[in-house]
């Protein structure tokens, strides 16, 4: 009959009227400033540098101004130089390192292409989302100081991957150190065996041979 | 469904005077194409639209594609014989043969047969050159689909396409002149660029800010040495 | 026809049934019960009143006691106004699953409390925004279409009896007053549409006077069997003919009568047309005409229009009340302790509620469908109710199992056409069922 | 409400029915221009009307307004830079977008994908279609006329399967999720549970909704023989999905290319007999329960395994010269993505087929005849989301 339909929907809009009064399925709405949703582990907005130390970001960042994410990244946003001299890395090896790195996040589409494309776990995709501002070019344009954040604040936000790039970065680190401790049983070897021979040149000292810095455990 | 050659072989049997090469496809896609003659080009789609074994119905896919002109440098070896010594092996050399490939505009149509479920089968046309032959047989009267896709061909790439019935720009304004899609599109300098801290942008932004005020440019002047 | 007006005629001419009625119920309305409820509380208003104006002279007094109306009717109906506004909103929201307007706090206290002083919030950003004109527009109607739309929402109060002892202005054709001001109301929705020299608001301005011209005779012919039964014009005397209970139980209120019923519901459904409300909200279809008429307004002017479409849904729920309602009557003999003013407002704002409950469930109906809904459903509807009605009072002296012979025929006479002119209208259009592929 | 007392004369074709009017009985016809910014044009599109009275008789579809030559950006980056870039084209369904372009490229390249990738493809997919098919009907009721509450309704149901988006892959929308050669992060236990919780609810969602709407009056008289298609229109229009399936045709690419796993899961395709909005309308509830019925069998039957093929190349990938176009059934209907490369790391020419822009081909001939009301419903039926129309 003529209106049963109609009669049926007046139902479900007054089931959901009675509902949102005692159903939270039925009143969804979070009220924002005030109450803030959970961010999922994964949730992924804006890259930043992920430095070793948090008291010396600077010196301690994990990128080596290879320039890959430059390259990769899409709307192409990131703008790097590389260093003039090197300095050493958490591992000691002498690296270069990024004179300037600036993201323009009015670009920035945090596609996490830069993330995922760096060989050394130097970027990481942050969480932030109240970074409105009311300049629209000098205060979105992110630079190097800006981008560090120190691997303990990875491990707050996304704590799973932290681990896992922890472990790897160790594991990586350990291997270096066997490999660089056998060179310099190889290399003091033949040293020795040159030394039975006076006219031999010296060898140069293996720069790996330094005492690596322990990775930090934040 | 048929090969490409056997559509190709079907086609000129029935069409004695049309111009249809099989394109093959390196790639691991393999999906070989037609290309067609322009002269012959609505009655060959017709007929792969209409046959009982093919029944093309859908036109699924139109594109553009841009092939500037292209220096092609071929090696060939000739063998001469050697003035130092006649009588021995002839000596091989390298000739550098250079040509130019000329230009054109090619049209990518994939058709499908939704009632017999088969394809893709593609087409090609190819237009004369860049400039004043760029202008294919239009294939909106066999499919209706081709009608904006062809019109946004003509748009970006600047294919003008012969019997198309409202062949008007669509995505770009009425009174844009250029086809943004060619390989060879520069992209004016009059619109807002934003002063990003690299490359082209920059450059871009500086030649058209020539003094920017010091608070709007002084990221891009401050992340710049 | 012709028999439906003989009937009319005859029952016109004989003149002896609805003064039967309506003597009856006067003699119950004469009965102790009224006379206790008639308490201190239900002539406070009078008696605040009388405080102000009783030691002024007689001409004058009267002047003060029409302007002191007047003030409270407006600013009555303007709190009503605007909170209506809210309840609608958060009502929308609730219905919507989120909470609607709960933010805007009161002023230097800074305390929320659901977002009651959302409307003012409203109310001083519509006075402060900038007021636009078109360069095109007529300035002159551009300028009176919103000021004249409100002047004939506001004249439509004039006649609605609140209380027992609240009415404004009791005219002797009451009803009819109320009706032709109503009627004026989309006179004005055309002038917005016609000024604006948009073409979204023409359009609307077109649909509008198709709506005016569609929705106007149902409405009428909805009202017409209460006159006839009631026997006048009157809206006091209508109310008075509602008065008293069957067996101290059901009241005696015409939309407890099957031909009553269908008028309610014919009336309430032309009401939401005539008052431009969804699901007949064609005039300002945003999703179709932008704004309609209001596309060109902006600030205060555009609030005007907002005021004077709600005015218009409160008074003509007001008018529903009055008509088939029992007016200010209360629903029970027992609960007469309660003030008539209060029961007329109680059963406004459950009327306003159903406004907004149908608003937040259907969807609005097509120009040329809303017009067939009116001509082919509405009016011969209303046309038979009409025949119902007479028949109602023919049979009034009907007693015993014929007074369920009477209920049964008139319930037969509601049904009986809704089913018949409804299959009529629902033709072709029905749910489908669908097949699936093969493969 | 009856519709075949209507007087709406059949469609012709484009133009046809243009007529000048200038004799004093009917006036001269209004020309409107609905849009760019008109609430219900689904963002910034516009169609030109010309009016006779509220009739339509001519109708011009205006596009461009968010045009930013996609193809072009997609000509200047990687093969994987595009990637982020496809879930902007339609931005309520970047899941299959992703699914199309990734196939398309692992077509170019001969990539295999593994068995676990396929089935959680497979899952993201049908979730999508759930998420736009439910913002669809919302979208076509706000259109005739619902004051937000189907709308709402589907809003909040679109939420969840955006929670779980987000919980996946880090954003609710521009999920970037696919990779040649597999998806990009392995989804948790917790999170396939969050997947099955949804599917299970999600039908008594769709039974409430449909009684919301699917019976009511108001709704079948306006929807009902409104924007009717034809079969043999539909398909030399190139219209594809549920458009074409409310026409009758039976064409879904998950079955015809069987691509992915879909041949392992036991689903019916419905089918509409008269083509017009409410068909299209019930053929995209219909949908929704038979994704519903997918997304139960491929959260049962998730194998294990890599969700990355390990021969895929994430950096300096450059497929060899070759073409191949790869389309599949996304929930608007066909999305395919046609790619030329030249061995170089940037696809020489990167095309997207986006199934809403060409399905609005025939717009005109389904608006001809109707009133301006039923245009909106009509724009609304077909289902288009400006960022996959202007690209």
């Amino acid at each position: 009959m003529l209106g049963t339909g109609l009669l049926q929907g007046l139902g479900v809009t007054a089931k959901n009227f009675v509902g949102s009064f005692h159903d939270p399925a039925r009143l969804t709405t979070i009220e924002y400033p005030e109450v803030k949703t959970k961010l999922p582990e994964a949730y992924r907005n804006f890259p930043f540098l992920v430095a070793e130390n948090a008291t010396d970001p600077m010196g301690t960042l994990r990128c080596v101004a290879c320039q890959i994410c430059e390259k990769e990244c899409p709307p192409q946003c990131i703008y790097i130089e590389k260093s003039k001299d090197k300095k050493p890395d958490a591992t000691g090896k002498p690296q270069l390192f990024p004179a300037i790195f600036a993201i323009d996040t009015s670009v920035c589409m945090s596609c996490q292409i830069c993330v995922e494309v760096c060989p050394f776990d130097a970027i990481k995709m942050d969480q932030v989302y109240e970074i409105a501002t009311t300049d629209r070019f000098s205060a979105l344009l992110l630079n190097r100081e800006q981008l560090a954040k120190s691997n303990a604040y990875y491990h707050g936000i996304h704590p799973t991957e932290a681990a896992e790039v922890d472990a790897r970065l160790a594991a990586e680190r350990k291997a270096a150190e066997e490999k660089a401790a056998a060179a310099a049983a190889a290399k003091a070897a033949a040293a020795a065996a040159k030394a039975a021979a006076p006219a031999a040149p010296k060898p140069p000292a293996a720069p790996s041979a330094e005492a690596p810095k322990p990775p930090p455990t934040s | 469904m048929e090969t490409p050659e056997q559509i190709r072989d079907r086609l000129l049997a029935r069409f004695p005077g049309a111009e249809i090469t099989v394109v093959p496809n390196p790639g691991t896609a393999a999906q070989h194409s037609l290309l067609l003659g322009a002269a012959h080009a609505r009655a060959l789609a017709e007929f792969l639209r209409d046959d009982a074994t093919l029944r093309l119905d859908q036109c699924s896919n139109v594109t553009g594609i841009d092939w500037p002109e292209k220096e092609i440098v071929e090696t060939t070896k000739v063998a001469t014989p050697d003035p130092a010594n006649p009588a021995g092996p002839p000596k091989v050399v390298e000739q550098k043969t250079k040509r130019l490939q000329p230009g054109c505009l090619e049209v990518v149509y994939h058709l499908y047969s939704i009632s017999l479920r088969h394809g893709p089968v593609i087409l090609r046309l190819r237009t004369g050159n860049r400039t004043d032959q760029a202008a294919v047989p239009s294939l909106t009267p066999v499919w209706r689909s081709c009608e904006f896709q062809e019109r946004e061909i003509f748009d970006l790439f600047g294919v003008t396409f012969d019997g198309h019935p409202d062949l008007r720009r669509i995505l770009m304004w009425d009174e844009f002149t250029d086809h943004p899609m060619r390989r060879d599109y520069v992209e004016p300098d009059d619109y807002e660029w934003e002063p990003t801290p690299h490359g082209t942008v920059l450059e871009k932004a500086k030649a058209h800010y020539p003094a920017p005020p010091p608070a709007a440019g002084a990221p891009a002047q401050g992340a710049t040495p | 026809m012709s028999a439906l007006s003989l009937v009319l005629g005859r029952s016109l001419l004989a003149g002896d049934f609805p003064a039967g009625e309506f003597a009856t119920h006067r003699l119950q309305a004469g009965s102790s019960l009224v006379a206790s409820a008639d308490s201190f509380l239900e002539r406070l208003p009078l008696v605040a009143r009388d405080v102000f104006t009783s030691w002024l002279p007689e001409p004058w007094r009267w002047l003060v006691n029409s302007l002191i109306s007047i003030a409270v009717i407006l600013s009555v109906f303007g709190l009503l106004f605007a909170y209506v506004t809210l309840a609608e909103r958060k009502i929308l929201g609730r219905i919507q699953n989120r909470p609607g307007p709960n933010r805007t706090p009161i002023p230097f206290i800074n305390l929320r409390f659901f977002g009651l002083a959302q409307p003012f919030a409203d109310g001083v950003k519509a006075l402060t925004k900038e007021d636009v004109v078109p360069r095109g527009a007529d300035h002159l109607l551009h300028f009176l279409a919103p000021v004249v739309l409100l002047a004939f929402s506001i004249l439509t109060f004039a006649v609605i009896p609140y209380g027992r002892h609240l009415v404004p202005v009791d005219l002797n054709a009451g009803v009819l007053y109320f009706f032709a001001a109503g009627a004026a109301t989309e006179l004005a929705v055309f002038m917005a549409g016609w000024a604006s020299r948009n073409k979204y608001s023409l359009l609307a301005a077109m649909r509008a006077l198709a709506q005016l011209i569609s929705y106007e005779l149902p409405l009428l012919l909805a009202w017409v069997p209460v006159v006839l039964v009631a026997g006048s014009l009157s809206t006091t005397e209508i109310v008075a003919a509602q008065a008293g209970w069957k067996f101290n139980l059901i009241p005696h209120w015409h939309v407890f009568t099957p031909w009553g019923a269908a008028g309610f519901v014919i009336f309430m459904i032309a009401a939401l047309a005539e008052s431009n409300r969804s699901p007949f909200d064609l005039p300002e279809a945003e999703s179709e005409l932008i704004a309609g008429h209001l596309t060109e307004y902006s600030g205060f002017k555009y609030a005007l229009f907002f005021m004077a479409e709600y005015f218009g849904m409160i008074a003509l729920s007001g008018m529903a009340i009055t008509l088939f309602l029992g007016g200010w009557h209360a629903p029970s003999p027992y609960l007469e302790f309660i003030p008539s003013y209060v029961w007329f407002g109680g059963k406004l704002v459950v009327l306003l509620l159903g406004f907004i409950w149908i608003r937040a469930t259907f969807p609005r109906l097509r120009m040329d469908q809303l017009t067939r809904f009116a001509w082919k459903f509405l009016v011969p509807l209303a046309l038979i109710n009409l025949a119902n009605a007479a028949f109602w009072s023919l049979s009034f002296p009907w007693a015993g199992p014929l007074q369920l012979l009477r209920w049964l025929i008139s319930a037969l006479l509601v049904v009986g056409p809704f089913v018949l002119l409804g299959r009529q209208l629902s033709a072709g259009v029905a749910p489908r069922v669908y097949r699936y592929a093969a493969s | 409400m009856s519709v075949s007392d209507l007087s709406a004369p059949p469609a012709g074709s484009p133009g046809s029915r243009v007529r000048e009017v200038h004799d004093s009985f009917h006036g001269d016809l209004l020309e409107v221009s609905m849009g760019p910014h008109h609430p219900s044009t689904h963002g910034v599109f516009r169609m030109i009307v010309t009016l006779d009275g509220e009739t339509i008789v001519k109708l011009k579809p205006v596009f461009g307004y968010l045009h930013r030559n996609h193809e072009k950006l997609g000509e200047n980056v990687t093969y994987l830079g595009s990637m982020p870039y496809t879930d902007r084209l339609d931005y309520l369904s970047s899941m299959t977008n992703n699914w199309a372009y990734a196939l398309a490229v692992e077509k170019l390249a001969g990539q295999a994908v593994p068995e676990r990738a396929e089935y959680v493809r497979v899952i993201l997919a049908e979730l999508t279609r759930l998420l736009n098919h439910t913002c669809l009907a919302g979208f076509l009721m706000q259109d005739c006329g619902c004051s937000g509450t189907p709308l709402m309704y589907a809003f909040r149901e679109r939420e969840y399967i955006l929670d779980l988006f987000e919980s996946l892959s880090g954003s609710r929308m521009m999920c970037n999720y696919q990779r040649f050669g597999g998806c990009r992060v392995d989804p948790s236990a917790d999170w396939l549970a969050g997947a099955q919780k949804l599917t299970d609810r999600y039908g008594v969602f769709l039974d409430e909704f449909e009684t919301l709407l699917t019976g009511n009056e108001i709704i079948m008289a306006r929807t009902q023989g409104v924007g009717k298609l034809p079969p043999a229109l539909a398909i030399g229009a190139g219209v594809t999905g549920p458009m074409l399936r409310a026409s009758g045709v039976n064409y879904d690419l998950r079955k015809v290319d069987a691509y992915g796993v879909y041949p392992r899961f036991d689903f019916r395709v419905p089918l509409g007999d008269h083509g017009d909005v409410y068909d299209r309308y019930m053929i995209r509830v219909l949908e929704m329960r038979e994704s519903i019925k997918i997304l139960q069998q491929a959260l049962a039957g998730l194998p294990g395994g890599p969700i990355m093929d390990p021969k895929a190349k994430l950096r300096s990938f450059r497929p060899k010269a070759g073409e191949a176009y790869g389309r599949i059934e996304g929930p608007k209907g066909e999305i395919g993505f046609y790619l030329l490369s030249d061995g170089s790391p940037n696809p020489y020419r990167y095309r997207i087929r986006p199934p809403s822009f060409i399905n609005l081909t025939i717009l005109e001939d389904m608006c001809l005849g109707h009133t301006v009301a039923d245009a909106v419903i009509i724009l609304g039926s077909v289902d288009i989301v400006l960022g996959e129309v202007d690209r």
